[in-house]
């Protein structure tokens, strides 16, 4: 059914009584053309562009828990295109262009907000940086801005300019950047995609991989063998342990993010902000609550949740930026498992078993990448063949030195 | 998390910093190994879900390197060990 | 006003009135009151509006559970928003405003949207806003933003301090009531040592609120008595108005103190609340239970609370919530309030029991109504309460007129913190609630009411089993003293979650108007997993985080599909208990204190110079220091430059890591750490060198110098000290334990100065004691000298591309040095340079800095390549040697100077071809550093250029897409060292 | 020979700090010198030898011992500090050069630190405040790494009332105001 406010008036006069389900509980067929492991963001923005632009048909995403439950229904809802090397800044302004049609594309209004977000600078060497960075993302088609102090104070007044340990000097504003409701993007996908004949399947947990010959061939799960022409994984947070099953190893490391949520307050911040001397950035949702996080804990973890140091070092930076929410209280704290890759940068490719594909190592970017993921993903499962801007995520770069680092920290997943 | 450290006893984990799965302390002979050999040994990991044998480093502390067991799934710290000890019990005596 | 509602008793101190204010208008109330009791006592029972629809709310609860009344305490900069009434203690002068209503409490605008209510159900804003595209973020967007929110923050920074600490025990007690209160006595008369911590202002939990006996006494006296014993006992703490909000890995706790909350504001130099993080070997969760209520339609009005919360205002504050009431309930529990209320002078009008076949006598009900089966279902009055309809067992309705009305629904058990680290909680058909199930924070254990043992007997020996169970796991015997004798009433309940088919709006969360049509909706759409339901409705999601309403929510969609409750599941909770102000978490580090300050030796002499500093990590380094009618920093920055190389300028370098290396393998041990060799430099001499990480990128670099045989002293740069000293640890005991290497950090030991320009030795000879001539000293000399017999090091190295030394002097001498090298230097104008000027001559010199080892660039690509040595096992070498890495169209440091020597020049520019679009693909590279040369009289820039060997001599373009309107400069690429490339400067 | 040069303490100031702040009394120590000395591989015994001949204490981890001369405290596996009167000891590399010989690794240590007495009749209220360590439960002459408000020190413990921090000399300022604004607010 499609959706429209002449519907919602409509059904509000009687009751509501004509909503339909949003997507079905089919029981898993035998066999599927092709299966994506992981009904999360990612997963299910793959089978909606399988079925809707790459017309495929026989798709099935398999998840073990509720679908949205992976790291799209736990995240801080930031999209942004302002990283700075070749292999990200063509996949993540793709990403922005996609977010900027989906609500139409997908009939669902997932709150796509571009409210603008600053990234801070507190010192010459970042203009520097942030001069390259804004640079190179108007070269790739992004937009960009490079803001003085007193545009900055204009803008949100209230940050500690005057009596600050690290002095804010200004900040690299991409406009287009903002925040989306992040369970409504997968529950849009999933709505679209099982509209289109995709079986989501709930409560289906991949248990083995059945693979003879050097190729896959279907899926043992708690709901029995499933067979498939065509696998891809789209688990970021598990990936290690599902792609064990095909006896492969990852360049990833699987760490905790906590991300945090203030009580509702009237409107205080409109955009997003990141701190350029601490560790924490913030926006504020719809509903009023303030939305912020900062570094991931830093040990290997597969427990959704982190420790405390963690919680009083992002707090710190909010304070040590915003002296004005002291008396804002934390509502909740929660934490996901993110696939930390070897260089801060995901994958997108084949693996050595024919028919298996991998989509992972998103670290905390995968919300924001969102719907180019799944159209990259989809791209590749449909045509054997990378999509032009996600060419550099492959599994190799590694061996040949062609790493996307853009934090320059090297082979080490936590600081990423 | 508390680190059962072998010489001070029980650590709050804030004071160490971490790096990763034990079995970088295999770093490969760079005169013989190739490419590829240090290639599987920098970048790739099992990355296990439960008992993984981990490197922490008590800067705060007494700078010593740990051999930390904990598991992943739960953050229990099954031990803990001097890493230097278990560098020369794997033969790096000479 | 004045206090029409207030009852005789109560544990509040009539002796002294308190003055404060709600809304404007003044009232009254007593020490002991909290800001909800003092206003029901003044007869006022609206105190706040709903999310969504605006709804007219009193308090649902006299706890930290309450969903409703919340308002905005205190004023000016230290407003609080979304502060519970029915938690603040009362203070004289309080101040609140009640908040998310316009233009006032009694008549909000926004109520229409209580009116439009079924446009808004759960969802709709999904499934519209959505055409045209733009209007979201301009038109809908911005007026769901305004209308959202509940209070609002003052925009001031927060005036008060908040201190954090660490506190260590053998066990956390968490909540002082029966079972709370058992168990720290039984471990504390044992000896262990007990933090006994309770958000209240007053131990004793349900206790206060009761009129059970304990031990032959009143219940709050028992209470009373025991917190005074164990206030005696040295080996426990007790911690009142403190919150445990979160449990941690290995017994670390997460605890708020609320120090000066319930005063003015904090007394002078204290804090408003400190953070605790408690660390304890075992921990008893003796949170108790949180009542819930049943839904029917209108059961939000004010004047509607919970049960047991309408006896607590009645038996702990003297407060008669209403001078009428009755009591809905589907349990035994709910027929105490109706007996607390008429002994306390209330009149009862009904007790309307949901139970069919309720026993009549348990408890008995002297001359009240006692309607078995009945139930309510509908209630009238705008602002307040004015009456229920009720519906008999038999049918026929019947309208009650009552201003309260106490509902109960049962109690579930607080198990909160036994689910923070993931583990779901178990259904109890026995008291139709949910209980702690496997899995929680090791070393925890729940006890009383907080495992399901309702009675104030199952609290007290709940509580007592608990802790002998924990002393026995630390080794410290104890014996079961006899309980106080304590009521035993067994849980008789017959679950009832709502009333009614689901048409009418019965609400479920009442601060998030989540109503059981709400949960219908979210059925229909396939929205019945307990995740999508929350999700979908926000049920649970406000800031008491469902603490009365989840269970009914889960209960509804449970019926809906026909699925036991257990099997429709749980959410979750998570950290923290009770919110935490943020201030808190971030306690002093906040200012100027977020982070340490960390200063030079020289920071003292050159603060008198009149220094601008500049912030380099934790550093306060001199960036240049003016001197008088320099008017732009530029000014005094190409005085420095120039100064320094016509004569001689001084810079403090003491931010430098120094890292003194020892053992008997400290060359070899130098050989694997840099690329290049170590091994073989002659003592007393120091070299260059270049540090990779494992995968070949340039880790950092610095002169290293051999002292001595077996001892060497490494710099590195100011940004990697810790880094490098943690990486040096690792080789030395992670990969090459068999080697003899010592090190440690020198870096704050010793005051260095670079004292660089042609006249640099003449000055160092004044003060340095031994003969430094080119002979006894030449280039890349290293050794220890004295200054007046001083011990003193000294360097022969430069990054500026002068003849340059560093001369080191324990860091107390440092003030001495510079005031000495400078009055020395007078005879030859020395110069103080500051980093803006440092950066200037490297970059003139062509050497790499932060800006160029970048984690992103590698040997090659600096033009250091050769440096790398293929001969030995080093760090990092083989990983460098990757396709990707050694391709010679890759980037290259080269020089860029504007053709048109006024030509300004902007770092972090993009070079391209002359006549190229700018697009990505024509990207050939970017300037890393710009400064302008004194020296060339132009600016010039450091910058990675694909191919760059191969293009010196070309002419690019340096374009600049972030300036208004984008700005090119055409310019000549260069080799990197616009300065003396042969080096004879250095050598003098 | 030029004139010999004049010291500053790690505030930058001519004269020691001591301050009273409520029941804290805070006293800056610039008079004792300080080297670290490091075992260096499978010379254990040489360096145990020469530390008894000299007098010179080498105590177990997380301790802290004094002699006649020395102090002297385990930082490290097979590393202590060593305090020793800055009047007699100022070239303290130079004097224990001889001693250890080729056994060791000697490395001034003197102005790395700013060294602070603090005493009061209970300090744990002000260190409970602090930092992690458990000043109530452990021994006198416990010798340990911690942080306080970011900065790695090491703290000794004389007693319940008697603790030396050694904090990064170049933080003194932070560190002393943390003391100082601590300790007043226990009000």
């Amino acid at each position: 059914m499609r959706y429209s406010g002449l519907r919602v008036i409509a059904e509000a006069l009687t009751g509501h009584k004509g909503w339909k389900p949003v997507w079905r509980d089919p029981a898993p067929q035998p066999d599927y053309d092709i299966v994506i492991v992981g009904g999360g963001g990612h997963g299910l923005a793959t089978a909606y562009y399988l079925a809707k632009e790459f017309g495929q048909k026989r798709i099935a995403v398999l998840e073990k828990g509720w679908l949205g439950s992976g790291n799209v229904g736990r995240n801080t809802t930031i999209i942004r295109s302002n990283y700075l090397l070749d292999g990200n800044e063509p996949f993540y302004e793709f990403s922005l262009r996609l977010w900027e049609g989906l609500e139409q594309d997908f009939n669902y209004n997932a709150m796509v907000s571009q409210r603008g977000i600053i990234n801070l600078i507190h010192t010459d060497a970042q203009r520097d940086a942030f001069t390259r960075r804004g640079n190179a993302m108007i070269l790739n088609g992004a937009d960009a801005e490079l803001l003085d102090q007193a545009q900055v104070r204009a803008m949100y007044p209230f940050l500690n300019f005057d009596n600050a340990r690290f002095p804010i000097k200004g900040a690299l504003m991409q406009r287009r950047g903002g925040t989306v409701r992040h369970d409504a993007v997968a529950w849009g996908y999933a709505r679209g995609a099982d509209s289109r004949g995709v079986d989501l399947i709930q409560n289906c947990e991949v248990t083995g991989m059945r693979i003879a010959g050097g190729r896959i061939l279907g899926l043992e799960t708690t709901r029995g063998f499933i067979g498939a022409r065509k696998v891809g994984v789209a688990v970021a947070g598990s990936s290690s342990r599902v792609m064990a099953h095909a006896g492969l190893r990852l360049p990833i490391e699987s760490h905790a993010l906590q991300a945090f949520v203030s009580e509702g307050l009237k409107p205080f911040i409109d955009g997003v902000m990141t701190f350029g001397a601490g560790h924490f950035y913030v926006s504020q949702s719809d509903k009023g609550g303030l939305v912020f996080g900062g570094d991931i804990d830093g040990y290997n973890s597969y427990a959704a949740r982190g420790n405390l140091p963690v919680i009083e070092d992002v707090a710190e930076g909010g304070m040590a930026l915003m002296p004005a929410i002291g008396r804002a209280r934390l509502l909740r704290i929660w934490g996901g498992i993110m696939d930390m890759s070897m260089d801060g940068s995901p994958i997108i490719d084949r693996t050595p078993v024919e028919g298996l594909y991998f989509n992972g190592g998103w670290c905390y970017g995968g919300f924001k990448a969102t719907p180019a993921s799944g159209w990259c993903f989809a791209h590749l499962l449909a045509r054997d063949e990378p999509h032009p801007t996600a060419r550099a995520y492959r599994f190799d770069r590694f061996l040949r030195g062609l790493m996307i680092d853009e934090k320059g920290q090297g082979a080490q997943p936590n600081l990423h | 998390m508390i680190i059962p450290h072998p010489l001070l006893g029980p650590r709050d984990a804030q004071e160490f910093v971490y790096l990763g799965d034990a079995s970088l302390m295999n770093r490969p002979d760079g005169m013989t190994a190739g490419i590829e050999a240090f290639h599987d040994w920098l970048y790739q990991r099992d990355n296990p879900a439960g008992i993984h044998r981990e490197l922490w480093y008590h800067e705060q502390g007494d700078r010593s390197w740990l051999v930390v067991t904990r598991n992943t799934l739960t953050h229990e710290i099954l031990g803990a060990e001097l890493a230097r000890d278990v560098a020369r019990a794997m033969g790096r005596t000479k | 006003m004045t206090q029409t509602h207030r009852l005789a008793g109560g544990q509040i101190d009539r002796s002294r009135t308190l003055r404060f204010s709600f809304d404007g208008l003044p009232y009254l109330g007593h020490p002991g009151d909290t800001l909800a009791s003092a206003l029901l006592a003044n007869g006022v029972r609206l105190m706040g509006r709903s999310f969504k629809y605006h709804r007219p709310r009193g308090p649902l609860s006299a706890g930290s559970e309450e969903p409703n009344a919340l308002v905005e305490l205190r004023g000016g900069a230290r407003r609080e928003p979304n502060t519970r009434a029915t938690v603040v203690e009362l203070f004289d002068g309080l101040e609140a405003a009640s908040q998310n209503r316009w233009p006032s409490l009694r008549l909000d605008a926004l109520a229409i949207n209580d009116r439009l209510s079924s446009f808004f159900a759960a969802g709709f804003y999904y499934k519209t806003f959505m055409w045209p595209a733009a209007f979201w973020e301009k038109v809908y967007e911005p007026l769901i933003r305004h209308a959202a929110g509940l209070g609002s923050l003052s925009g001031a920074e927060d005036p008060d301090s908040y201190d954090k600490g660490f506190r260590h025990c053998d066990l956390l007690v968490i909540g002082a009531g029966p079972a709370g209160l058992m168990a720290a006595l039984t471990a504390g008369r044992a000896g262990a040592r007990v933090i006994l911590a309770d958000e209240d202002f007053r131990m004793g939990g349900r206790l206060n609120a009761e009129t059970f006996a304990v031990g032959g006494m009143a219940g709050a006296d028992w209470a009373a008595a025991a917190v005074a014993e164990l206030g005696a006992l040295p080996n426990v703490r007790l911690m009142t108005r403190t919150t445990v909000f979160g449990a941690f890995d290995d017994g670390i706790f997460g605890a708020l103190e609320r120090v000066s909350d319930h005063l003015p504001e904090p007394l002078p130099g204290r804090p408003r609340q400190t953070l605790w993080r408690i660390y304890a070997r075992r921990a008893i969760l003796a949170a108790g239970a949180t009542e819930r209520p049943i839904a029917f339609e209108n059961n939000d009005r004010p004047g509607i609370m919970l049960a047991g919360s309408l006896r607590a205002y009645a038996n702990r504050w003297g407060v008669a919530a209403g001078s009428r009431v009755a009591i809905f309930t589907n349990n035994a529990d709910g027929l105490r309030s109706a007996i607390d209320l008429q002994a306390a002078g209330v009149e009862v009008a009904a007790v309307i029991d949901a139970r069919p076949d309720a026993p009549p006598d348990a408890p008995p009900l002297p001359g009240i109504r006692h309607l078995r089966g009945a139930e309510v279902i509908d209630s009238a009055g705008r602002l307040g309460l004015r009456a229920v309809t009720l519906r008999h067992a038999n049918g026929r309705t019947e309208v009650l007129r009552v201003d309260a009305l106490g509902v109960s629904g049962g109690w579930n058990p607080n198990v909160n913190i036994t689910s923070h680290h993931g583990s779901r909680p178990v259904w109890d058909p026995a008291i139709a609630a949910f209980v702690p199930g496997a899995g929680g924070p090791r070393g925890l254990v729940a006890a009383g009411a907080a495992a399901g043992a309702l009675s104030t007997h199952g609290a007290l020996a709940g509580g007592q089993a608990a802790a002998l169970a924990v002393l026995g796991d630390l080794g410290l015997g104890a014996r079961a003293e006899a309980l106080p004798e304590a009521e035993d009433a067994p849980v008789s309940i017959v679950p009832k979650w709502h009333v009614g088919d689901g048409r009418g709006r019965a609400w479920i969360d009442q601060q998030n108007d989540v109503t059981v049509k709400d949960v219908v909706l979210a059925h229909q759409e396939n929205f019945t997993s307990a995740e999508h339901l929350k999700r979908y409705t926000t049920l649970g999601m406000a800031t008491d985080q469902g603490k009365t309403g989840n269970v009914i929510g889960l209960a509804v969609m449970a019926e809906l599909t026909g699925r036991t409750i257990a099997e429709t599941g749980t959410t979750v909770y998570r950290p923290p208990y009770t919110p935490v102000a943020l201030g808190a978490l971030a306690g002093r580090s906040r200012g100027p204190e977020f982070k340490p300050v960390r200063r030079t030796p020289s920071h003292v002499w050159a603060a008198e110079q009149g220094a601008v500093f500049v912030e380099v990590g934790m550093w306060l380094r001199t960036q240049w220091v003016p001197r008088p009618g320099e008017t732009h920093w530029r000014e005094s920055v190409d005085r420095e430059v120039l100064a320094t190389r016509r004569s001689v300028g001084i810079c403090d370098v003491t931010t430098l890591g120094k890292i003194d290396i020892q053992g008997t393998d400290a060359g070899a041990f130098l050989d694997r750490i840099y690329c290049n060799t170590f091994s073989t430099l002659p003592i007393g001499k120091c070299r260059y060198g270049l540090m990779l990480r494992e995968d070949g990128m340039v880790f950092d670099d610095g002169t290293t110098a051999r002292m001595g045989e077996h001892e060497f002293v490494m710099t590195t740069t100011t940004a990697n000290a810790v880094t490098v000293f943690r990486h040096l640890e690792y080789c030395r005991q992670v990969l090459w334990p068999e080697m003899d290497v010592q090190i440690i950090s020198t870096t704050e030991a010793w005051a260095q100065f670079s004292v660089a320009g042609p006249n640099a030795r003449r000055l160092l000879a004044r003060i340095v004691d031994q003969d430094i001539s080119d002979a006894a000293f030449p280039y890349m000399a290293a050794g220890e000298v004295t200054i007046g017999g001083l011990r003193a090091r000294l360097f022969r190295i430069s990054f500026s591309g002068e003849e340059g030394y560093e001369i080191a002097v324990p860091a107390r001498y440092g003030d001495a040095l510079i005031r000495r090298l400078m009055a020395e230097g007078r005879d030859f104008d020395a110069v103080v340079y500051g980093t803006e000027a440092l950066g200037v001559m490297r970059v003139e010199k062509g050497h790499v800095a932060g800006n160029e080892i970048n984690g992103q660039s590698s040997a090659l690509n600096m033009g250091l390549g050769r440096m790398v040595s293929r001969k030995k096992d080093a760090i990092g070498v083989v990983l460098s040697q990757r396709e990707g890495m050694v391709d010679p169209g890759g980037y290259r440091l080269v020089g860029v100077r504007p053709v048109d020597p006024a030509g300004r020049l902007v770092a972090g520019s993009h070079l391209l071809e002359q006549g190229a679009a700018a697009v990505i693909a024509n990207d050939l590279g970017w300037l890393t550093s710009k400064v302008f040369s004194p020296h060339l009289g132009s600016d010039i820039a450091l910058a990675y250029l694909r191919g760059g060997e191969g293009r010196i001599g070309q002419r690019l373009r340096a374009v600049n897409l972030l300036a208004r309107p984008a700005t090119e400069t055409l310019v000549e690429i260069t080799s990197p060292h616009f300065l003396d490339p042969e080096g004879e400067r250095l050598r003098g | 020979m030029a004139e010999p040069l004049h010291a500053l303490t790690a505030l930058g100031r001519p004269e020691p700090l001591d301050e009273t702040i409520g029941a804290l009394r805070l006293t800056e120590r610039i008079d004792i010198a300080l080297a670290s000395l490091a075992v260096r591989k499978g010379r254990e015994g040489d360096v145990a030898a020469a530390a008894a001949a000299a007098g010179i204490p080498l105590p177990d981890p997380a301790r802290h011992a004094a002699g006649p001369t020395h102090a002297a405290f385990w930082v490290a596996p097979g590393m202590w500090f060593l305090e020793a009167p800055f009047a007699t000891h100022e070239d303290i590399v130079a004097r224990l050069r001889p001693v250890f010989g080729d056994a060791a690794s000697i490395t001034e240590q003197t102005d790395a630190w700013i060294c602070l007495d603090l005493s009061a009749p209970d300090l744990v209220p002000l260190f409970e405040r602090l930092c992690a360590v458990d000043l109530a439960a452990v021994p006198e002459g416990h010798a340990t790494r911690t942080v306080i408000e970011h900065l790695g020190c090491y703290l000794i413990v004389h007693g319940r009332g008697a603790v030396r921090l050694l904090g990064p000399r170049s933080s003194a300022a932070s560190l002393v105001h943390a003391l100082q604004v601590a300790a007043a607010s226990l009000g």
